[in-house]
């Protein structure tokens, strides 16, 4: 087990190397001068070149490369062009409300999600199950943004159950998490009814009925541990959708989270602020799937054999 | 199928669940005295002289020497702020001041004469965007090149006595310190984190800021150090919404004390806050313009004819009723209504579709032969880019081939400083009441006339333009600029002007009034912000 | 002589509801299994004897019902049971072991943890005291190793321990039924013939009932008081072990004997019934088997054949047996 | 072997065989799955809409009338107008041109590419593979919104780059299914005698790896196309993607966002014609994937 675990730590280290290299490369390849955006109206050629030597934009690309990745290394990304802040300070204060929202989204997505695909496996082709797999598809059809606005309308607009926009108190998360989990919620749903009902199939559910069990109990007890197998695996998979859904989410709700300092950074032409965001989620999301794996192994004791 | 008919109802059940919900009135507790606002972006930095843009805290946090002040409808008047008393040399060129007796900053330090002193010297050396006003000292050029050590025309006597002497001499000079830009800093507490960092940077003025969450928000608290009545906002908090839509619905939920409804598509101004907040919206006129810049090294637009042709065919007023729904209005001249100097009988392009047509055929070009290209920042405002559409249209209706091509920002920029963008739409927002602020930038040299791709022609016009600012009569330096301008846009045919817009607030319950800056800006002063 | 019987089934009929109709999968089938006996029921995949069975425990799988008949346990009949009450009956008076040891336990739950679940379920004993019963029981099914057992994976286990842990599971709550469908199917001979022996053992020692479902006959032979053939979702043949192996009536069962004998004497060629099992959509009215059947004869496939008492406890259905001809038939 | 085999419902899966051919497929697909069989109609419909566009409205996608902006649905415009007065119904019909676009092409460019790559590595095995699947690992290991968002701000706006960006993000899924698929194949019999009598590698995996990973490659092209759908429409809204004034429906919700709460439909009918294509394209895929391959259930 160890062995194995150890291998996927080297592989992932691989991954991550590679991530970086090819954020780099893609950022390098860039049109417009990003020193200009970053002046706006006041600057001529002379402060141009003076910052953009002072962001070290005149060197020769590989010794770029190298201060990227020594930098990276310490947890410095650089500077950002339009905030003039650590990129690191400005991920550090933006990781919380991403982890937040992140966190509530995918609790409404795995317990939505989990309990509608045991309903719906529960009353197959009921009138439930149609319900619930209808509300699932649309789930995984709607596009967030669409979800995201209606949310914001009824909700909060109409309804003024709910602030519109962001903050830092957990209620204002709370459609944003619906949003964003939402769509998770509906393929979550959907895998789940569809391993649960392969899993009350096999044999030992029929042994767990035999010996007394009530439905429930086998479910829980000994159907859902099965089940949950695959859909752990797809919720550490869900994690890298999240991410995505999360920079429409917070653009939408205004939140100041990773999504939207990323999507600031294209519209601002922030180059390190870009470089960093992305290589900070990427890392974020190979780390989760290495987790991930590693509970696998320890959930299922016939790879723990293998291993 | 019957799956079929169960989605069906459960998107029925979705969107009727959206259709329904009624309204309702919130009532959140909020502290008294706190003003709740909200902006675009989050500014970059604190420091006045690495922005052009983020003066929301340099105008609240900071004092000027001289302040505008907004006397009645449209009129403006230039007060005294940290100045107590100055007085001027006949010949403009040096200008004596006397400070308010004990100012004090923020952390409690007195404010003198010799921290004015520093505001200039720093402007010029700390290789900043605001430069330009330090520069007319006498001895800027020395002091920035590095070959002095000090403000030559920078003279203090004592804590409360300076005196500047100008390099040339500028009657609009007093009118260019009311700038943001010339912010005074403490010298004594100056330090690295200034702009940057909450507790290194101390102003003089109604607010301290207390906190900053980049990208999230700031906050301001009134500083008991001020000199001046204290605010009935004693704590202003900025919240940083990116999305316009947004801030719409917190101004509707009552999340918001105030709007800038600039920032939203005029229909809906039309239809919810003419209706809904008819008594809450407070109009500012937007000191400056939107033009159509045509670039006169370009093949065709360098032919007099297309130009007026182009002038001709724009039809201004159909943009100001159809996208901005009439508030804004029609731009004549180079200097905008609401400037000191502003000509109200300048001559007037006419819209004429025909006649541009005609000129165009006399001037020997077929139809679709003139070819330009309208370049378009994809980050301009929708206003800005339906305003550009329409331009389009208008001239393909004249026979001009335009097109419209979208730059990203940064590229946008490069190619309009370098002199070789063929067409564009801009807005220009008054820094300083003076005309020398719109005509000197645009029109002051070769190269200020290139940075913006106009490449105007006339150096003896442009000459004019840079004297101009030194004629120490007032009637005679406004008729100066008003000769200028009609040359410039009527003779020469070298600008279209097309419209000022009006800029709309509106304000909460909890506001009793609000007075906006001068030149309509965004940036408010937040002490002319009378909470109820 | 009052016989006393564990279970008795009567007129059970079971079938699958589905879009096209219903499919009968068990038709007013009766069976009588005395106390501390073993019963058989044989027949080839498909005839209904593991439905019988799993209509017994209640555990039809989707879309399967019980639609008629009484299944009496010690006189209370299971079919009026609610749920709940049902579920004290399973594992607990009845218990059931299934055909496939590999699959039919939880991959993912240790092995003592899943007998000691049985136990807990139906005694009132804390987890200590369940493991104690699980460690004794596994001693008496001939787990070596018990506590180490205990803390086994399933996929750690050989076939045969894993159905000596099956059996366990069904054994800990002392049931007074144990229903065991092709228990030694998936296993190899050696192995099988120590799983009946333990399973004729544990009858001696508690005085349980068995039901043995099987294709095999050797294993019927080998373990079974009582015999019933099935076809096509009916009872055609019952009797004693004895009689059945020796003066077989029905056609089918006299085939499915001669196929096996054909094995034991290694002869040349196979003999087997010609033809398959039928498709319980299209059965005919009358006797299932007629399609297949040597002695088929026009009225056959008309006339539904009743079970018809040959000897005593012998029963036939067939149409041979009825007008007398089936005696001379040989 | 026992009873189950007899349930009903699992009745069809005697037809499930090697020989079942793709017509018969989609025959079966036809009788069983209605559902599928509608919602390929609704994405013919949709490509006649794209296809016909210019018959189907008087307006040209791009047709500026300011002075007619915002307006409410009416006979004239059925769909009302938009802030810049273009017909919202038209703009309708013109997205669904990019929006299948997007969904088909950098799909099938991703599918191609995918399983060119898989089967190369899955069949030459050894270092090849080993560097083509670490590669593939650093493309998943982006979300891929922000990965495409990358590209895009790399490549600049447009259409075809967003072919690209979609196409980039999307290769190494399926390079990772067809190579354990080709690692199957690998050992099969029919391959192993093809090898033993000296087949080329090249003609091993085009003959005989290629077409048995197809019915896989087809279902992944069905199930890829709608998030590819999304993936277009989310960059749109974002402001990454498709730009004014072409008509995309992301992009159309965006514009329309501001005014969601008072001309509702703008942003409403491109986000419902979003909706249904996908949902459209998601049940066609399901459909084909339970009747071309079984084993492909996730």
């Amino acid at each position: 087990m160890l062995k194995s675990i150890a291998s996927r730590i080297g592989q992932t280290l691989i991954v991550i190397v590679g991530v970086a290299m090819l954020i780099f490369f893609l950022l390098r390849i860039v049109p417009g001068n990003a020193v200009a955006t970053m002046m706006s109206e006041h600057a001529d050629a002379a402060t141009i070149a003076r910052i953009s030597a002072e962001l070290g934009l005149d060197k020769p690309w590989y010794v770029q490369f190298w201060i990227y990745i020594t930098g990276a290394l310490h947890g410095d990304f650089g500077t950002s062009y339009a905030l003039h802040r650590p990129v690191k300070e400005l991920l550090l204060l933006s990781f919380p409300n991403t982890v937040k929202l992140a966190v509530l989204a995918a609790l409404v997505a795995w317990i939505i999600g989990v309990l509608a695909g045991i309903v719906a496996a529960q009353k197959k082709n009921g009138f439930l199950d149609r319900i619930f797999m209808g509300f699932s598809l649309l789930g995984v059809s709607m596009p967030v943004f669409m979800v995201a606005m209606i949310l914001q309308y009824t909700i909060a607009y109409k309804l003024h159950w709910l602030p519109i926009s962001g903050g830092d108190s957990l209620k204002c998360f709370i459609l944003p998490a619906i949003a964003l989990g939402w769509n998770s919620a509906g393929s979550i749903a959907r895998l789940t009814r569809s391993t649960l009902l392969e899993v009350l199939q096999e044999d030992y559910i029929d042994t767990a009925r035999a010996k007394g069990r009530s439905q429930m109990g086998v479910i829980v007890l000994h159907a859902l541990r099965n089940a949950m197998l695959p859909v752990l695996t797809m919720m550490a998979l869900q994690l890298s959708s999240l991410l995505s859904g999360a920079v429409i989410t917070e653009t939408v709700f205004g939140i100041n989270g990773i999504g939207r300092l990323a999507v600031d950074a294209i519209s601002g032409r922030d180059i390190p602020l870009l470089q960093g965001t992305v290589l900070f989620t990427t890392v974020l999301v190979v780390l989760g799937n290495l987790v991930a794996d590693c509970l696998y192994t320890v959930l299922d004791p016939r790879i723990r054999k293998e291993a | 199928m019957k799956k079929f008919a169960v989605l069906l109802l459960v998107l029925a059940m979705v969107f009727s669940f959206a259709a329904c919900g009624g309204e309702k009135d919130t009532q959140v507790d909020v502290e008294p005295g706190l003003l709740r606002v909200a902006m675009l972006s989050d500014m970059a930095t604190m420091d006045v002289a690495q922005t052009t843009d983020d003066y929301f805290v340099p105008m609240n946090v900071f004092d000027r020497l001289f302040e505008v002040k907004v006397v009645g409808d449209g009129v403006t008047d230039i007060v005294p702020s940290l100045v107590d008393t100055y007085s001027a040399a006949d010949d403009s060129v040096t200008y004596n001041f006397t400070l308010k007796e004990g100012l004090k900053f923020s952390n409690g330090s007195a404010l003198t004469a010799s921290d004015v002193q520093f505001t200039f010297e720093r402007l010029l050396t700390a290789g900043g965007v605001n430069d330009d006003i330090p520069l007319e000292v006498l001895g800027a050029a020395e002091l920035q090149a590095g070959t002095a050590d000090t403000l030559a025309g920078f003279v203090v006597a004592d804590d409360l006595n300076f005196s500047i002497t100008l390099a040339a001499p500028n009657a609009g000079f007093i009118a260019e310190l009311t700038s943001p830009a010339i912010s005074i800093v403490d010298k004594e507490t100056f330090s690295e984190g200034f702009g940057m960092k909450i507790e290194e940077t101390i102003g003089s003025g109604p607010y301290k800021v207390t906190e900053w969450v980049v990208n999230d928000h700031y906050t301001l608290e009134y500083n008991e150090n001020y000199w001046g009545t204290a605010p009935t906002a004693t704590k202003v908090v900025v919240n940083i919404v990116p999305d316009p839509s947004t801030q719409n619905l917190m101004y509707q939920n009552g999340e918001l004390d105030m709007i800038d409804l600039g920032e939203l598509d005029t229909s809906i101004v039309e239809s919810t806050y003419k209706t809904k907040y008819a008594d809450k919206i407070i109009t500012s006129r937007r000191v400056g313009l939107t033009y159509f810049a045509m670039n006169a090294n370009d093949e065709y637009l360098s032919d007099i004819n297309v130009r007026k042709a182009i002038q001709m065919a724009v039809d201004r007023d159909a943009i100001v009723a159809g996208i901005f729904n009439n508030q804004a209005t029609v731009e004549h001249g180079i200097i905008p209504a609401g400037v000191w100097g502003y000509n109200e009988d300048i001559t007037k392009i006419p819209y004429d579709l025909e006649a541009a047509k005609q000129l165009l055929t006399d001037a020997g070009y077929a139809e679709g032969e003139v070819t330009i290209e309208i370049a378009m920042d994809s980050t301009s405002s929708s206003g800005t880019q339906l305003v550009i559409q329409v331009i389009q249209q208008n001239l393909i209706a004249a026979g001009i081939n335009a097109q419209i091509k979208t730059y990203d920002e940064s590229s946008w920029l490069a190619l309009r400083n370098s002199g070789e963008m063929d067409c564009f739409v801009a807005t220009w927002t008054m820094d300083y009441n003076d005309p020398a602020n719109i005509m000197y930038t645009f029109y002051g040299s070769e190269a200020k006339t290139k940075i913006r791709s106009l490449n105007y022609a006339d150096t003896e016009v442009m000459a004019r333009v840079a004297a101009a600012s030194s004629i120490i009569d007032d009637d005679a330096r406004r008729a100066e600029y008003q000769a200028l301008e009609e040359i410039i846009v009527i003779e020469d045919a070298a600008w279209l002007p097309l419209y000022e817009n009006t800029h709309l607030f509106a304000i909460g319950d909890r506001v009793a009034d609000f007075t906006p800056h001068w030149a309509g800006y965004t940036n408010f002063y937040a002490i002319d912000m009378i909470m109820k | 002589m009052e016989q006393e019987y564990t279970l008795q089934i009567e007129n059970l009929r079971s079938s699958f509801l589905t879009d096209n109709g219903e499919v009968k999968a068990v038709n007013e089938v009766s069976i009588n299994v005395p106390k501390g006996s073993i019963v058989g029921i044989v027949g080839e995949s498909g005839c209904g004897k593991s439905m019988t069975a799993r209509s017994v425990m209640r555990l039809l799988k989707y879309p399967g019902k019980i639609m008629g008949g009484s299944i009496l346990l010690e006189g209370k009949d299971l079919t009026q049971l609610s749920e709940k009450e049902m579920q004290s009956v399973r594992g607990g008076e009845i218990s059931m072991i299934f055909q496939e040891p590999m699959t039919s336990l939880n991959p993912v739950v240790k092995v003592g943890k899943q007998v000691s679940e049985a136990a807990m379920l139906h005694q009132n004993i804390s987890a200590a005291e369940a493991k104690e019963l699980v460690l004794e029981i596994f001693r008496r099914v001939g787990i070596s190793e018990a506590e180490k057992r205990y803390e086994s994976f399933p996929h750690q286990l050989s076939g045969g321990l894993r159905q000596r842990v099956m059996i366990a599971m069904a054994m800990i709550c002392r049931p007074k039924l144990l229903i065991a469908d092709e228990p030694t199917t998936a296993l190899d001979v050696t192995v099988e013939a120590q799983i009946l022996k333990l399973m004729k053992q544990l009858r001696d020692e508690t005085g349980m009932s068995i039901i043995i479902i099987s294709h095999n006959l050797g294993v019927i032979a080998e373990l079974c008081d009582y015999v019933y053939v099935m076809y096509a979702g009916r009872v055609v043949e019952e009797a004693d072990v004895f009689t059945l192996f020796e003066s077989p009536r029905h056609p089918y069962t006299k085939g499915l004997l001669n196929s096996v004998s054909a094995l034991e004497l290694e002869q040349e060629r196979l003999e087997t019934i010609p033809g398959s099992v039928p498709n319980l959509r299209r059965l005919p009215a009358g006797c299932a088997f007629c399609a297949r059947c040597a002695y088929a004869m026009e009225y056959c496939p008309e006339q539904l054949p009743q079970l018809q008492e040959v000897a005593h406890g012998h029963r036939v259905r067939c149409h041979l047996v009825e007008g007398g001809a089936a005696n001379g038939e040989e | 072997m026992h009873e189950e085999q007899l349930n009903p419902t699992l009745h069809s899966e005697e037809i499930i065989g090697e020989a079942e051919t793709f017509k018969n497929q989609l025959l079966r697909l036809k009788r069983e799955n209605k559902l599928a069989v509608f919602s390929a109609f609704v994405i013919f419909l949709f490509i006649l809409a794209a296809v016909f566009a210019p018959l189907l409205t008087p307006y040209g996608y791009a047709d500026e009338d300011i002075m007619n902006r915002l307006q409410p649905p009416s006979s004239e415009h059925w769909l009302g107008t938009d802030d810049a007065g273009r017909d919202v119904f038209t703009r309708l019909l013109y997205g669904a041109r990019i929006s299948l676009a997007v969904g088909i092409i950098p799909t099938m460019i991703s599918i191609l590419f995918g399983a060119m790559v898989g089967i190369i590595a899955g069949f030459v095995g050894g270092k090849v593979d080993a560097v083509i699947m670490r590669i593939a690992d650093v493309m998943l290991a982006f979300p891929s919104m922000l990965l495409a968002m990358v590209i895009m701000y790399t490549l600049g706006d447009g259409i075809i780059n967003i072919f690209l960006a979609l196409a980039l993000v999307n290769w190494a899924s399926v390079a990772r299914v067809v190579r354990s698929e080709t690692l199957a194949l690998k050992k099969s019999e029919y391959v192993e005698a093809a090898r033993c009598i000296g087949v080329k590698q090249r003609v091993i995996m085009m003959r005989h790896i290629l077409p048995n990973c197809l019915p896989s490659m087809i279902v992944l092209f069905t199930l890829n196309i709608p998030s590819s759908i999304l993936a277009e429409s989310s960059l749109s809204f974002l402001g990454v993607g498709i730009q004014l004034p072409q008509a995309a429906w992301g992009l159309m919700v965006n514009t329309g966002r501001q005014f969601f709460y008072s001309h509702p439909w703008l942003s409403l009918a491109p986000s419902i014609a979003i909706m249904i294509i996908v949902m459209a394209f998601n049940f066609l895929g399901d459909g084909l994937r339970d009747v071309m391959d079984p084993h492909l259930k996730k």
